[in-house]
């Protein structure tokens, strides 16, 4: 009995599971030509490409806190990185782009620890400066990159595999590694759990905290980078759009907003799903406003059986 | 445990997706192969992907396109960019992946777009950039280009403006663009500079602010600048109808509008109206009807084989409108 | 060990923040291996002592010294690394993790720089062991119970190997049997030469276990006793400076006729509940923490729902779904848990003080400032609520004042009958002393007052009857001039005879 | 037996040491005590280096111009102002603004007391949709707006098709968009300045407002007293809904026109208010006070990138810099105040 509400809990805890079953099944009714090896190549590159993002995001999220500004300093990375490779060609693309993103995660994460503004505030005043500082260095408009090298890196191949799956998969890894393995993963838990009694068990939440928010920019600064060599543009206002869909897809993925619950696999899982629902809808020749329409249900959708195996959940604790 | 179980429940599912695609697809086809595509049935699909469905002026070319399509009996699907180019490219992907028989795309950046056309070309789906260009480069890998670039676009309100000043240099000029960072608002704008240029000489831009194409927005850069600059204003240049009518409506409210020459672009139904009662000199008219049905004669001339209509042959004349002329146009959306 | 040699030393220590002298020349000396009582009311200073000795505030002058050696510590680090341990009232354990990372968050084992689980579980076991606790070291500890968790953090002491455990209010949140426990592991590890400081309000505790008591009142130490020969009213005395003449001044009140009847009332974790309080009638519930006490008051308030049964008021049954209708029939509720169910900590005294009875202050939905801002100030001078102002945030009251601020905010509302859950749960002597005189008062009142705690003298000092509750089921009325402290436990322990 | 109130309060009239309650005088220090000090500074220091620099800054009809320009997404910021009070959160105000300016003008070919009421009530049943998810269903405020935010951007579309929607002339509706009250006074700004007294005494006044700060403040304790959250919560939305309906309208019959692209960004306008005006996501804190000077700064900031002709590009910085500067000093401020808990 015991035994089974466990795995009751257990899958209840993973609805993305299942969500994710159900529309991989969906896809082969609806999608005509959804289970193309071109089209699932397609999926998992664009899949990888958010997923970067997402990743570094999720460490974030994982506090407890979350960070606006993500979408912004994409854009802003991607101009980074064509003005870089046009000065000092291609291989300053990435390094620079990881160097300032140095910059970036810290103006983050030192607001919020030794200032204590509130999270989602602080990323919401840096959010539009670095959109501006995008608009700034690009002129105002997206500039495009003089060498045609510039595409080598999005469309290079590791054993037939393109380099930005290969590159999501190698960050999901050290991600996972870096959760689950070592002391940094557990202190992330255990401050997105519960921040004062971190403090007070003597681990440095301050500390923490800006390595979280230094890893999203890292991750948004490699997502620029990709966008960058993938489109050979870089443009200011590129991921404007991103921010609120990677949350989105991390919660969905059962990342828990309050913290301190969720892991990487849920965060892939998320993103997959959200991907699938948008090449579906890229399929379906559906209009512009009823493809808003039903992705918007499907948030919604989403949130109710997230909701509702939460219920599921408390049931079972209860009658433990 | 249980989250090791997940871990690796998860990653055989990641490998089996991965194992699925590997080697990339099939062989490249090469273009010609297209024609036995068609060959398979006389029912084509032609696919568009806007660069933003959000604005009226794609929702029309999206309108206009599907009756083409359906006058042919042809299936149209349409794609919506979002404003965003990288979604432009996967949306070209995921088209190849479908093996549409054409892809017609208004890119949202004509840089961004090439490694977009450059796949299509490779898996041997026939591209063509309509309504805006992509660049030089890429032209290798698109069957042509049907439309009216922006600049030029922006060049022919440029020679109303001009027109409207008597070609007289020195003239104050006060630009209220589309969005920032956007490549089709920059090309407006640069085309209209261009055409003040080469007909009056070097005038003096007072400001230049984005109006994003909403009119509340414009209107309220526009009180802004009456009071800044005051009568100084010469002509305002709205790099389309409904932000140059939401300038015309803070210059109403101020009487101002005598004073100062109104030119907008596109020719909607904000803009003719506010011609026909005089409140604005002129505007440059773009029909989107015209403009696709030109496209489908050229994409039947490919599907004959056939070579496509050189530049000189289809090029729209882009007509601009003036009180003489407007009664003659319906609202061009 | 030798016995006679200070393991830690306080000398003449200052601290004082913008506007309060917090600290002023402290001084106290702690063998090894013995357990050192601290006592004081809220705001003597105990907090701020702990708090420079762990870390958190650097002293602004004297000097301390551990092992005789002179010592600074700049954060709780450094004081971690000396072994100097404490564990505050509020439990500082991390509900999403399980007892053994939570055991050892902060010095995880590591086997090539990778979290060794292995390791860190046996570990567990073993503490857990020592410690006579028998839960699994994998259980999360959200799911454990309030001691269970406290116990975790005194695990997570002994993991640290400390040598000197600083216990803020260790039993504030325990039942006795649970303080039988707690106190049973402390001796055990005294023998193991680690140092205890208790800060706590129960002299009876404090008299049970340490050694010597030290006495804190306004900044200063007063006075350091030998716990053997010092004597409760001389310890009370010397912590609030005045003797308060029987601490729970009892008056006689008329007791009238019945107000509240609860008739077979059954919830999610009580059963068949049935009893009934008069007019006048101070009423005790008895029992252990997580008997179910206050889950019936819970239900009877419309906080939880309830399956069946119903509940009678002055005659004529009334159905109560939510604390709208319990407020609304005269019913008031002083929660267990004052900061999270009580206040709204970041609004000011005012506003928490008139939120229950907004209906009286109103006309037409608008509130009248002038009447609620004066009938907050009458409140705030009978119940001596201590605030430089009533808009000050409730957030920066002591303890006792905050539960004074919750009291007022129901008497505002002029319950008929007012429950009061663990009333004076870490709260200092002189304020427990005021709000029993209240309790009394109001009873003399003719208010029906219910009383739930798990300090049975309180109990056997206020009430007129106490019910005891063992498993969410009444095992025992008794009439408190008939019965005796041991009968009354015995039957909180399970002891089935009901009337 | 009934107790007279009296004897409650007189409980403990033997041991009565009155605590004297210190004066209320106003000095330097007060003031500086008072809260959003820091953004009240921000938007001083904003208005005199304007006013300073340029000779065209200062005037009536300028200052005029800036109160109309802010009203539409004040409205807006006033409503929200009670949803993050509550500790909730809305992206979809953008978004609903769209649809109702979109009913709004479809209404004025129909009939004008129409087009003045039912947009108000579309508003309205957009924010119960909201407040249903979010309060009743408990979902996760930011995520669910998100997800409505996209189903109102639809909806927008589907009655307008993408086109833009052409308002019928009325003279009278085209009055609240763009008349003047003395010929000096324009309309929008007048209402805006109603709401702002109404949601200001509402908020501040009343028992709803009480409920709205301890619901936010913490919702068990609001529990324990009576109030429910599910119902502040909806109320909240539905009132947000509606006066975004109300502003929808004021642009309809400003622009007579309206286009389903118009609302995309506006919420992030409002919330950048609503924050310079001191809210905290924790939730009780804020005033509509605060939210007032929050979009007077917002509207001075883009009146003086004409005013001193900043390139838009640079406008971003600029306006976030500013942001972050106004919210640290806040922050800082209330934690020396000891506001923070």
């Amino acid at each position: 009995m015991k035994k089974k509400q466990k795995l009751l809990l257990w899958l209840s805890d993973n609805s993305i599971f299942f969500l994710l079953s159900i529309i991989l099944v969906l896809a082969a009714l609806v999608g005509k030509s959804f289970y193309t090896k071109a089209n699932l190549m397609l999926l998992l590159k664009e899949t990888s490409l958010y997923g970067i993002i997402a990743i570094g995001i999720t460490f974030v999220l994982l506090l407890g806190f979350t960070d606006m500004s993500i979408g912004p300093q994409v854009s802003m990375f991607s101009v980074i990185a064509i003005l870089a490779s046009q000065r000092f060609g291609l291989a300053s693309m990435v390094l620079s782009c990881v160097l300032l993103s140095i910059i970036s995660g810290l103006l983050n994460g030192l607001l919020v620890s030794k200032v204590h503004v509130v999270p989602f505030i602080t990323t919401l005043g840096t959010m539009t400066v670095f959109k501006g500082i995008a608009l700034i260095l690009a002129g105002g408009k997206p500039i495009a990159s003089s060498l045609l090298t510039v595409y080598d890196i999005y469309t290079y191949e590791l054993l037939g595999v393109p380099i930005s799956i290969v590159v999501f998969l190698i960050f999901l890894i050290i991600a996972a590694y870096l959760l689950y393995f070592t002391k940094f993963g557990l202190q992330v838990y255990a401050c997105g759990g519960n921040l004062e009694s971190a403090k007070a068990a003597g681990i440095n939440t301050d500390r923490i905290t800006i390595i979280c928010y230094l890893l999203s920019a890292f991750c948004a600064s490699c997502a620029g980078a990709f966008y960058a060599s993938r489109m050979g543009v870089g443009s200011p206002v590129l991921g404007d759009n991103y921010t609120l869909p990677v949350i989105a897809s991390c919660v969905i993925g059962g990342i828990r907003s309050t913290g301190g619950k969720g892991n990487f696999v849920k965060t892939f899982c998320g993103v997959l799903f959200m991907q699938i629902i948008y090449n579906l809808m890229a399929m379906s020749g559906f209009d512009a406003y009823t493809q808003y329409f039903v992705i918007g249900v499907v948030i919604l959708g989403v949130l109710f059986l997230d909701k509702y195996t939460e219920k599921v959940q408390k049931i079972n604790l209860a009658q433990e | 445990m249980k989250k090791f179980l997940a871990l690796v429940l998860s990653f055989i599912l990641l490998l089996s997706l991965l194992a699925s695609c590997s080697g990339k697809g099939e062989t490249p086809v090469t273009k010609n192969s297209s024609s036995t595509v068609a060959a398979k049935d006389g029912k084509k699909t032609i696919a568009y992907i806007t660069p933003d469905s959000r604005s009226p002026f794609p929702v029309k070319y999206s309108s206009a396109w599907k009756e083409e399509c359906s006058k042919r009996d042809w299936e149209a699907v349409i794609l919506d960019g979002a404003g965003d180019a990288a979604k432009q490219l996967s949306l070209i992907e995921s088209l190849v992946a479908q093996k549409v028989d054409m892809i017609c795309v208004t890119p949202i950046d004509s840089t961004a777009i090439g490694s977009g056309l450059k796949i299509a070309y490779d898996a041997g789906i026939p591209t063509m950039t309509v309504n805006a260009d992509c660049d030089e480069a890429f032209h290798k890998y698109t069957i042509g280009y049907i439309g009216t670039p922006n600049f030029t676009f922006g060049y022919r309100s440029g020679e109303c403006m001009a027109e409207a000043l008597g070609n007289k240099p020195d003239k104050n000029i006060i630009i209220c663009s589309l969005h920032d960072g956007f490549q089709a608002s920059m090309d407006i704008v640069d085309g209209f500079k261009q055409a003040i240029k080469d007909k009056c000489g070097n005038v003096n831009y007072l400001d230049e602010q984005p109006g994003k194409s909403d009119k509340a927005i414009s209107q309220a850069l526009m009180e802004d600048w009456i009071v800044k600059y005051g009568d100084k204003i010469d002509a305002v240049f709205g790099a389309d109808d409904t932000v140059a009518v939401g300038c015309i409506n803070a210059l109403k409210a101020n009487n101002m509008l005598g004073k100062v020459i109104v030119v907008g672009a596109g020719g909607d139904g904000d803009g003719l109206p506010a011609i026909k009662n005089g409140e604005m000199y002129g505007t440059t008219y773009q029909s989107a009807a015209a403009e696709v049905s030109l496209v489908f004669e050229n994409i039947e001339l490919y599907f004959a084989g056939k070579p496509l209509q050189k530049e000189e042959e289809w090029k729209m004349e882009l007509p601009i409108i003036t009180k003489d002329n407007v009664d003659g146009y319906e609202p061009a959306y | 060990m030798k016995n006679n040699q200070y393991i830690l030393e306080v000398n003449g220590v200052d601290k004082s923040f913008p506007g309060v002298k917090a600290l002023s020349q402290v001084s106290l000396r702690v063998r090894s291996g013995e357990v050192m009582g601290i006592v004081g009311e809220n705001g003597a200073g105990k907090s701020t002592l702990i708090k420079v000795l762990t870390g958190i505030h650097q002293r602004d002058s004297g000097s301390v010294r551990i092992d005789g050696k002179e010592v600074r510590f700049q954060s709780t680090q450094d004081a971690l690394d000396r072994g100097v341990v404490c564990i505050y009232q509020e439990i500082n354990i991390v509900p999403l993790l399980d007892v053994g990372k939570n055991i050892f968050l902060h010095n995880l084992p590591m086997k090539f720089r990778r979290l060794d689980r292995k390791v860190m579980y046996q570990k567990t076991r073993r503490i857990l062991e020592d410690l006579e606790m028998n839960i699994s070291e994998r259980e999360l500890a959200g799911n454990l119970s309030i001691a269970q968790q406290q116990m975790i953090e005194i695990a997570r002491a002994i993991s640290r190997d400390a040598r000197i455990i600083i216990m803020d209010e260790p039993t504030s949140s325990l039942s006795e049997k649970e303080v039988r426990i707690l106190f049973r592991v402390i001796r055990s590890l005294k023998e193991k030469g680690i140092t205890f400081l208790f800060v706590s309000h129960k002299i009876d505790e404090i008299k049970e276990i340490t050694d010597h008591i030290t006495i804190f009142r306004d900044g200063c130490t007063i006075a350091e006793l030998d716990t053997k020969t010092a004597q409760v009213d001389q310890i009370i005395h010397h912590m609030i400076g005045r003797t308060i003449e029987n601490y729970y001044n009892k008056l006689p009140s008329i007791i009238g006729n019945v107000v509240l009847k609860v008739e077979n009332f059954s919830g999610k974790r009580f059963k068949d509940v049935s009893f009934e309080v008069r007019s006048g009638e101070v009423l005790g519930f008895f029992g252990l923490v997580g008997a179910g006490r206050s889950e019936i008051m819970r239900a009877i308030f419309g906080v939880d729902p309830h399956f069946k049964g119903n509940v009678v008021m002055t005659g004529r049954q009334i159905n109560i779904q939510s604390p709208k209708d319990a407020i609304h029939y005269g019913i008031g509720l002083v929660p267990e848990d004052r900061k999270h169910e009580g206040l709204v900590l970041n609004l000011s005294v005012m506003i928490n003080t008139t939120m229950a009875s907004l209906q009286s202050i109103q006309y037409m939905g608008v509130i009248n400032s002038k009447k609620e801002r004066n009938e907050v100030l009458q409140y705030k001078n009978n119940l001596q609520i201590k605030t430089p102002d009533i808009k000050q945030l409730v957030a920066n009251l002591s303890g006792g004042n905050q539960q004074k601020v919750v009291v007022a905010k129901w008497l505002m509302n002029a319950p008929k009958v007012l429950i009061l859950d663990e009333p004076t749960r870490g709260i200092d002597v002189g304020t427990k002393a005021e709000i029993y005189s209240l309790i009394s008062k109001l009873a003399k009142l003719g208010v029906a007052i219910i009383i739930v705690s798990s300090e049975l003298p309180e109990l056997m000092g206020l009430c007129d009857r106490i019910m005891t509750v063992y498993e969410g089921r009444i095992t025992g009325v008794l009439n408190v001039n008939e019965t005796t402290d041991a009968e009354v436990l015995s039957y909180a322990l399970g002891g089935l005879n009901v009337r | 037996m009934i107790i007279q109130k009296q004897q409650y309060t007189n409980l403990h009239a033997d041991l009565q040491r009155t605590v004297p309650e210190h004066q209320e005088k106003f000095t330097f220090r007060k003031l500086m005590r008072t809260q959003n000090i820091g953004t009240i500074l921000i938007l001083v220091l904003l208005f005199a280096a304007c006013s300073l620099t340029t000779e065209t800054f200062f005037k009536f009809n300028n200052i005029m111009n800036i109160t109309r320009q802010v009203s539409m997404v004040g409205i807006m910021a006033c409503g929200v102002t009670f949803v993050i009070i509550s500790g909730s959160l809305d992206l979809s105000i953008g978004q609903i603004y769209m649809l109702t300016s979109i009913v709004a003008c479809k209404l004025t070919h129909v009939n004008i007391l129409l087009a003045i009421l039912l947009p108000i009530a579309a508003g309205a049943l957009c924010g119960l949709l909201n407040g249903v998810l979010v309060g009743y269903f408990r979902l996760h405020p930011l995520i669910t707006t998100m997800g409505t935010q996209s189903i109102f951007l639809a909806l927008g579309y589907a009655l307008s098709e993408g086109h833009p929607i052409r308002a019928a002339e009325n003279e009278f509706f085209r009055q609240i968009g763009q008349g003047n009250i003395l010929g000096c006074i324009p309309v929008p700004s007048l209402i805006f300045a109603l709401i702002v007294a109404f949601t200001w005494f509402l908020l501040k006044k009343t028992t709803y407002g009480r409920k709205v700060y301890l619901v936010g403040g913490n919702p068990e304790a609001a529990r324990f007293s009576g109030f429910s959250f599910v119902k502040v919560t909806m109320i909240n939305y539905i009132f947000a809904g509606a006066l975004a309906g109300l502003s929808g309208i004021v642009v309809c019959s400003r622009m007579m026109s309206g286009v389903p692209s118009m609302g995309t960004g506006y919420e992030f306008q409002v919330m950048t208010a609503v924050i310079l005006g001191g809210v905290s996501f924790s939730g009780g804190k804020g005033s509509i006070f605060g939210t007032l000077i929050g979009m007077l700064i917002v509207g001075v900031l883009n009146n003086s990138y004409i005013q001193w002709g900043i390139p838009s590009s640079v406008q971003y910085f600029f306006q976030g810099v500013i942001f972050i500067i106004a919210v640290v000093l806040d922050t800082m401020h209330e934690r020396k105040l000891g506001l923070v808990s």
